[in-house]
């Protein structure tokens, strides 16, 4: 366990660091922040006193050091834009973003894997046909279509939830549905293929000529074996929602998070919010990777930490 | 009582000197004031603002008697020094991002001094007929000394990290106070109990960012805010079509422009730049994506400008035979001539209108393409042609075309526009003559060097609308530059109908 | 998946007919789809009614034929810019597919390939192209391709490109733990001991083996592209205009959708059939190669 | 017979359009043990599974036929809703399934697939059932029974884990246990104990037992009564004593001859040659890496070989014998470089090989095959006939690419195989003709040795015969050598001129076949033969029908 954890904790450093210098030069190399800064009426002067001012005049390997040292002393400097500092912003934002996925990966879970086990239990009727073809269609619709008819329909036509912000439980209730359709989806479809591959495992035969009833021996026998495949394909999941995130959900339902944080800095070249959240987010999704495969070892008892081969 | 706004954009910083960005204009003229204020719920002339009275004492000094009882947003009275203080950190910057307002369109200005008897006088390099404009404007805005300095730590030292600071945290003298700032996300306006002229008519403001119309026009129609900005017309009718809401809008006091690099190697030729503007129906496309609510002007005026509105010039106009003309003369063959526009959409229709300008410079034999940038191209020397706007920063020709169009101005130093000896014996002319006449003159030469060796082709004076609910009485003022969200006493109520 | 299938076609493999003859009626049903959608998108220039890009600019926003203000020969009404709706869907249909199969291809290539060498190599080619991997996941793919567009332009071959990169880890990954998982079962040895070339047991003996993943992850892939890409589009990213996809459709057609829903519902629904299509497909091929599973 | 504990009348069983089951009719009385025999494929385990109604599961049908069980009062399992039959399984009629090694749970410890059983079926509290569970693992001898509560099916051995099933199975005193094929996948020596262990179970409680395999020496052990099955039909039905000595039906007879008895004799010795041999081993040691005892030590080392020498001359057939695990597959895959040697010397036909290069050692890979301990995962799934047994002479292209397809069914011919499975797939043949599949691969390209790895396990006894009788062809026709693997002593004596004798990594005693079988003179060695299920054939037999009989 020990091993596994500096091993771990030594590729996420390492990891981090290609990512942060590959997002530090691409980010400078595509892109100028002055424009941004500066609105797009610069003259020549007034535009080499901002690049003074805003440090970006030195050669990029010297600010890439100063980067590299302020990480490490964590230092990570202020938006170009805001001037707060920008763990600062990113605090703010990252509330609200956890909110939303958290919430949306709980419903995710809260329904798709029951739907998932009775698609693959009752796979010829048509209760699992429906389910299935409920996911064919939730997965196929782009996400902000979605959103985008949710909010015409429930708050432009019936007016029955608010549309912009995140204040309270209703607030919720859109973005959510919204952004885990996708993943209930994809998630059901998992759920069904690897209780497909339970069903037919000679164990569950076992257990039936024992005497147990067919609940216990789908609940006990069966599921135990679907949640640990299904496991890691939820951790790929959940780091798909952190990090590619709900940048066009966020967008809709104004809903200040993480996504759009990272899209608007990049955009406007805001190296040290876009550098910062990048480090919070991949470090986030390493992390999520790592507690994944521990919590694989956790309910398989045939993995060792480490040894885990996908 | 309380007004909610939702806001397609909120600034990222509060402060007003620094500031000249579209979102930014929107949220100012609440909190802050200027040494003369404009009747803007009248015909938008020159009122006492925190002077009570001005009196120019020689073509390049004006006094000013500052108004007494003003009290700033954190209980501190204001005084000559503070005015002194906001007007000098303009004059004479220390910190860059004002040098740029400074060079762009406070470059006569040289200090504000506090007389013994209390008067500010400020003085200027050359005569300046543009004293009362220029002092009326949102970078002239007057900001708490003691406040601003004391927000770095030392008191005493003009230091950069306080502006920074107080652009975070904003204290001005108008009838509203910044009671919350989240940058890029809201503001909360609130009564300034200890306001010197009218109260403000509401208790709180809170203006919170919508980004996507759709969303903004639902949370309107779901009653989550009263009022929302940016309404493209395409949009009107669906606010419209609820009795319960309705629009208010107006052309706004800004052009959406098409520039061009002069100094491209394929369209370096005055010719097929003309004919690049030449082929543009720009009466078409105010038809079709406008529904002919924007206004397309003939040349590079606006009624806004006053004395200086001149209607009468041709500068601009559409000619797709000339243009096909001129480019045989100039023997264009055929190279691709790229449209820059900034993706996601910046401007309201600016997508459209690329790709319907594309037709049109097809029409003509000219082989556009559109291409989307995600930044700026700023002063890349590959651009070729690309989207703009250019607002009217106050109501003058120098504060739209000559924010940008001066000589040694950001699109000469940036390389794509060039002017000479006579351009510039021309522009000083314009600028600094207190004739209105030569001024007037000088301008009409300004734009048929314009027309000559084009740079730039206002394509139209966008329509802007707000939708709201039916009750409020609010429409935006003519004599406000672009976007202002005035909610002073006066200028917006609600009748109980 | 949907009908019991005879016994007598038990053999994994059988010719078109064989297919055909397991398929249900939902399977033959999305094939004849697929065909349908997949000829519409080949022919586009052909069937579409007019130039997909031809403007009428003031005859914007019209609904399809049946409707208030409809104008005659626009089937399914104009979009923002007065230009037919069918015939734009149809090319942007040609579109969409040609950049899903070229960046499901290539993700899956590229994938395929990595996955393959780290699990065949091990050691600390292994540990790189995980790590590779885990760089890929971590950074969030938006800004992958605002860097890419950035740095590379928005010519539609580094749209493929970023839409191929998007997809590889997930092919890589699955891979690689099936490489792991098969390189030592005894058939792998039997080949070994053979005498076979790594290229050999690569090639030869894990790749089929692969298939029926690959299979469905190429589906799974095929549909997520569509949607990254109509993403893109949204977000400004994606296809120059005035040359539509399905997702560019919808992306900026979102704005009308209270007022023209058309300008959405003809693209989206394209977009939700050509998925299906996929999916279905995808998943009666991959429930097919299952042995096991075909017989309950 | 009407005190019969369970009768089958007229059973028939379908796999979608397939009869798998022809009517068969049989009864198992009480105390009795019935064994059920026959040809692999031949429906014992359907019958096995409708008999708990669990057939539905697995895609099959019973249409037609009644299964009657006879608790107190009769009740036709045949007509039951599978709620009733809930009660009835594992209470009443508990199962031994074929593969104890999937028939577990994995993620599931012992204790609580052992708990849930006692649970279901009897009240108690838990801490009764943790009781009886450890009760129940001591009655089939696992050592530390109440350690092994917590831990999984896979930290055990697969001997160990047969005996969990069988706890399991009898947890719950059933009256009728039916055991499928229990000791395939064992050695001699835990076969015997778990034969033991089932005969000293039923004389403690009076239960009755369908006893499925294809061992007649298993048969001859445990069964009172036997019924011979083929083709889904019963061929012949009758006391255990009368079918092993006298069998009527033709195809019961082929069964019972063709069974190898041990003490048969072997071939005789070859004379020396003075020709190099085809194997030489030479102090062979592997070692294989473990896991570490805790984050900072070095890995432990399994030794699996340890020390081995041994020859095998050219047209010789050696045996290995000895207990699971003590490295008999080790050495073959040694042999074959699929394992690093750690110390040692192998030479093949006088070339060592030990640390040839890849590139070099290419050649010697034609001249040695290897069929391997199981076939169906040494045949890779995804690739049909003709192109799996003729790659060996692909890669060493000893065909021309337009002739595999001629090869391969000339190949498939040999060993008894027709030309219409040139197109099958691995997963459409039975065990058997998987088996044949693999020695068909070695044949491809003519080598000098074969190491075949338990080649004939999985086969019921004609068709091991049929195996057999082909390698010995072809070792008078081509002169080849065999390295023979196998814990089957009846099957080594027969084919094999010498064996070697492995317990734990080192060979314990080598000589002429008949010399060890007849006169073995190391102590693992008289173990290992007396083990040997079925010695005791017809006197105990008789005993048994007698017993049975009176009960
Ligand atoms: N799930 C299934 N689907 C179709 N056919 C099957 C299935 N299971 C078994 N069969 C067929 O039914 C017949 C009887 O199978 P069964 O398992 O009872 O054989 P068996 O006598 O137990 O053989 P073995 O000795 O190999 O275990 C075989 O021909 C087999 O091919
Ligand atoms: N890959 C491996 N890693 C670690 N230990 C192994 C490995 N393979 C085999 N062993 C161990 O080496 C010893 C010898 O194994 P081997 O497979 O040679 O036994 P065997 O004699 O063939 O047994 P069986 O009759 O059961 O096939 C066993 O204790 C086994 O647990
Ligand atoms: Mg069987
Ligand atoms: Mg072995
Ligand atoms: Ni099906």
């Amino acid at each position: 366990m020990l091993i596994f954890l500096l091993r771990a904790l030594a590729k996420m450093a390492v990891t981090l660091f290609v990512i942060v210098t590959i997002v530090f030069f691409a980010t400078r190399l595509s892109g100028d922040a002055i424009d941004f800064i500066g609105g797009d009426a610069l003259d020549a002067q007034s535009r080499a006193e901002l690049i003074v001012y805003y440090g970006l005049r030195e050669d990029m390997v010297t600010q890439y050091w100063r980067f590299l040292r302020g990480m490490i002393e964590g230092e990570f400097g202020l938006s170009l834009i805001e001037r707060r500092p920008v763990t600062t912003i990113f605090l703010e934002r990252v509330g609200p973003t956890l909110q939303l996925v958290g919430t949306a990966i709980l419903v995710t879970l809260v329904i798709a894997i029951p739907a998932g086990i009775y698609a693959a239990i009752r796979r010829r009727s048509n209760g699992a046909k429906a389910v299935m073809t409920g996911a064919f269609i939730g997965y196929a619709t782009p996400n902000f279509v979605m959103a985008t008819l949710l909010l015409l329909v429930f708050s432009y036509w019936l007016r029955l939830l608010p549309s912009a912000g995140n204040g309270s439980g209703a607030h919720f209730i859109m973005p959510v549905t919204a952004l885990s359709l996708t993943y209930i989806a994809a998630l059901i479809r998992y759920t069904r293929n690897a209780t497909l591959d339970v069903l037919g495992q000679d164990y569950l035969r076992t257990a039936r000529a024992k005497g147990l009833p067919e609940r216990t021996v789908i609940t006990r026998h069966a599921m135990r074996n679907t949640l640990i495949t299904v496991l890691s394909v939820f951790g790929l999941m959940v780091t798909a929602l952190v990090s590619a995130g709900a940048v066009v959900i966020e967008t809709v339902f104004s809903w200040r998070g993480i996504g759009d944080l990272l899209v608007t800095a990049a955009i406007r070249r805001d190296y040290p919010v876009l550098q910062f959240g990048v480090l919070a987010v991949a470090s986030a999704v390493i992390v999520i990777n790592i507690l994944t495969d521990i919590a694989y070892a956790l309910v398989d008892p045939r993995v060792r930490l480490g040894a885990r081969t996908s | 009582q309380e007004l909610r706004v939702g806001a397609q954009n909120v600034s990222n910083y509060l402060d007003p000197g620094e500031d000249h960005s579209n979102v930014g204009s929107q949220f100012y003229y609440n909190a802050f004031d200027t040494l003369i204020a404009r009747d803007h719920a009248g015909d938008g002339g020159f009122v006492p603002g925190l002077a009570t009275e001005w009196e120019q004492i020689s073509p390049q000094v004006i006094e000013f008697t500052i108004r007494e009882d003003v009290v700033f947003h954190d209980g501190t009275p204001m005084t000559a020094h503070d005015v002194v203080f906001s007007l000098n950190r303009m004059f004479s910057p220390t910190y860059p991002p004002y040098m740029v307002r400074k060079r762009d369109r406070l470059g006569n200005f040289t200090r504000a001094e506090l007389r013994p008897d209390g008067k500010v006088r400020v003085y200027t390099a050359q005569p300046e007929p543009l004293f009362e404009t220029l002092l009326s404007m949102q970078q002239t805005m007057i900001v708490p000394q003691a406040y601003l300095m004391g927000l770095a730590g030392h008191p005493q030292a003009d230091e950069i990290a306080a502006y920074e600071a107080f652009g975070l945290a904003p204290v001005g003298t108008g009838p509203y106070r910044i009671a919350e700032f989240i940058p890029g996300e809201r503001i909360v306006y609130e009564r300034h109990a200890e306001f010197w002229g009218e109260p403000a008519p509401y208790e709180r403001v809170i203006v919170t960012r919508i980004p996507e119309t759709v969303s903004r026009v639902t949370a309107l129609r779901s009653g989550e805010v009263d009022i929302i900005t940016n309404i493209a017309p395409d949009q009107i009718e669906l606010i419209e079509s609820d009795p319960a809401f309705k629009t208010e809008g107006s052309v706004t006091p800004l052009f959406h422009v098409m520039i061009m690099n002069a100094n491209h190697p394929e369209i370096a030729d005055p010719r097929i730049r003309q004919a690049l503007s030449l082929a543009i129906d720009r009466d078409l496309l105010n038809e079709a994506l406008w529904l002919g609510m924007a206004e397309v002007p003939s040349s590079h005026t606006m009624e806004e400008f006053g004395d200086l509105y001149m209607p009468e010039l041709e500068t601009f106009r559409h000619d797709p035979e000339e243009a096909r003309r001129l480019l045989e003369e100039a023997g264009y063959d055929g190279a691709e001539i790229t449209y820059d526009i900034h993706s996601p959409s910046y401007y309201t229709n600016d997508l459209l209108a690329a790709q319907a300008i594309m037709e049109m410079w097809d029409a003509v034999g000219i082989n556009g393409v559109i291409n989307p940038r995600e930044s700026w191209t700023g002063c890349s020397s590959e651009m070729m042609t690309r989207t703009w706007s250019n607002p009217m920063y106050f109501a003058d020709p120098f504060g739209s075309f000559g924010v940008m169009w001066a000589p040694g101005g950001p699109s000469e130093s940036c390389e794509r526009f060039n002017t000479d000896a006579a351009y510039a014996e021309t522009w000083e002319r314009f600028r600094f003559s207190e004739d209105t006449a030569t001024r007037r003159e000088a301008y009409a030469e300004l734009m048929d060097r314009i027309a000559a060796d084009p740079p730039v082709l206002p394509l139209y004076r966008p329509f802007e609308a707000w939708g709201m609910r039916a009750e409020i009485d609010w429409a935006p003022a003519a004599t406000h530059i672009p976007y202002v969200l005035d909610f002073r006493a006066g200028r917006i109520s609600e009748n109980e109908s | 998946m949907t009908t019991p299938i005879a016994l007598s076609s038990r053999a994994g493999s059988g010719g078109p007919l064989a297919l055909w003859h397991d398929a249900g009626l939902l399977e033959r049903g999305a094939f004849i789809l697929g065909l349908t959608l997949l000829a519409a998108a080949l022919f586009a220039p052909y069937i579409a009614p007019v130039d997909p890009n031809a403007q009428s600019l003031l005859a914007r926003l019209r609904p399809p034929l049946g409707f208030d203000r409809a104008v005659s020969g626009y089937w399914l009404g104009t979009d923002e810019l007065g230009r037919d709706i069918l015939s734009r869907s149809l090319h942007a249909l040609r579109l969409t597919i040609g950049l899903a199969l070229a960046g499901a291809t290539l993700g899956m290539l590229l994938g395929l390939t990595l996955g393959l060498i780290a699990g065949l190599v091990g050691g600390i080619v292994d540990d790189l192209i995980a790590g590779l991997i885990d760089i890929q996941i971590a950074v969030p793919f938006t800004l992958i391709a605002l860097l890419a567009v950035a740095l590379f332009g928005g010519d539609l071959i580094v749209l493929v490109l970023v839409l191929g990169i998007a997809g590889w880890e997930t092919f890589g990954r699955v891979v690689r733990g099936e490489v792991i998982k098969l390189r030592d079962q005894p058939f792998m040895e039997a080949a070994r001991a053979a005498g076979a070339s790594p290229w050999r047991l690569a090639v030869k003996h894990l790749l089929p083996n692969l298939v029926s993943p690959l299979v469905v992850m190429f589906a799974l892939s095929f549909a997520t592209i569509v949607l990254l890409e109509s993403t893109l589009s949204f977000l400004g990213l994606g296809v120059r205009p005035p040359t539509a996809t399905l997702g560019s459709m919808v992306g900026h057609g979102r704005a009308y959708m209270p007022n023209a829903p058309w300008l959405v519902i003809t693209p989206a629904l394209l977009i939700l059939l050509v998925t299906l299509v996929v999916q279905i497909l995808g998943d009666f091929l991959r429930d097919r190669a299952d042995v096991r599973l075909r017989d309950r | 017979m009407t005190s019969s504990l369970l009768s089958i009348d007229n059973l028939h069983i379908a796999f979608g359009a397939t009869q798998a089951v022809r009517g068969i009719s049989f009864e198992i009385g009480h105390h009795e043990t019935f064994a059920l025999v026959g040809e692999s494929g031949s429906g014992k385990s359907a019958t096995a599974l409708a008999i708990l109604r669990l057939i539905e599961r697995e895609g099959g049908r019973i249409t037609h036929g009644r299964i009657v069980f006879r608790k107190e009062a009769p009740v036709c399992l045949t007509e039951l809703s599978d709620e009733q039959m809930q009660t009835v399984r594992g209470r009443d009629i508990a199962m031994v399934f074929q593969e104890p090694l999937t028939a577990l749970n994995p993620v599931l410890t012992i204790g609580r697939q052992l708990t849930e059983t006692i649970l279901r079926h009897e009240p108690v509290s838990q801490a009764q059932a943790q009781h009886k569970a450890i009760e129940q693992l001591e009655r089939v001898r696992i050592p530390q029974a109440a350690a092994r509560l917590s831990q999984y099916p896979h930290e055990l051995s697969g001997g160990q884990r047969q005996r969990v099933m069988i706890a399991m199975a009898l947890a719950c005193n059933p009256r009728l246990l039916i055991a499928d094929e229990p000791s395939t996948a064992l050695d001699v020596t835990t076969q015997a104990e778990i034969l033991a262990l089932i005969r000293d179970l039923q004389a403690e409680r009076g239960m009755s037992v369908l006893f499925i395999t294809h061992d007649m020496g298993v048969v001859a052990e445990m069964a009172h009564r036997v019924g011979v099955l083929r083709h889904g039909r019963l061929v012949e039905t009758g006391p255990a004593r009368r079918i092993l000595t006298a069998p009527q039906e033709s195809y019961a007879r082929m069964l019972v001859d063709a069974a190898p008895r041990l003490g048969a004799g072997g071939p005789a010795l070859l004379p020396e040659t003075g020709r190099s041999p085809a194997l030489a081993l030479d102090n062979l040691v592997v070692d294989y890496a473990g896991r570490r005892p805790h984050p900072l030590a070095a890995r432990t080392r399994t030794r699996a070989v340890d020390g081995v020498s041994l020859h095998v001359a050219q047209g010789e057939s050696v045996g290995l014998v000895g207990e699971s695990g003590c490295g008999k597959s080790s050495i073959a895959r040694a042999i074959l470089r699929l394992t690093p040697v750690a110390s040692g010397r192998i030479a093949i036909d006088g070339q060592d090989i030990t640390r040839l290069s890849e590139r070099r050692l290419f050649p010697v890979r034609r001249k040695v095959q290897m069929v391997f301990q199981d076939p169906f995962a040494s045949l890779n799934p995804r690739l049909p006939t003709w192109d799996l047994i003729t790659e060996p002479a692909c890669i060493h292209a000893t065909v021309a690419r337009d002739d595999r397809r001629d090869m391969a069914a000339a190949l498939l011919e040999q060993v008894g195989l027709g030309a219409e499975h040139l197109d099958r797939y691995p997963h459409q043949y039975s065990g058997g003709q998987r088996q044949r599949l693999c020695i068909a691969r070695a044949l491809s390209v003519q080598p000098k040795l074969i190491i075949a790895d338990e080649p004939v396990a999985a086969l019921d006894v004609s068709i091991a015969r049929q195996i057999t009788e082909l390698m010995q062809a072809l070792q008078q026709r081509l002169g080849l050598s065999f390295l023979f693997i196998s814990h089957d002593l009846a099957v080594v004596e027969r084919l094999c001129h010498r064996i070697a004798v492995m317990r734990a990594g080192r060979i314990v005693e080598t000589g002429p076949t008949d010399a060890i079988i007849g006169d073995p003179q190391e102590e693992y060695t008289k173990t290992l033969i007396a083990a040997v299920p079925g010695r005791i054939t017809p006197a105990v037999a008789a005993v048994h029908e007698r017993q049975s009989l009176v009960g």
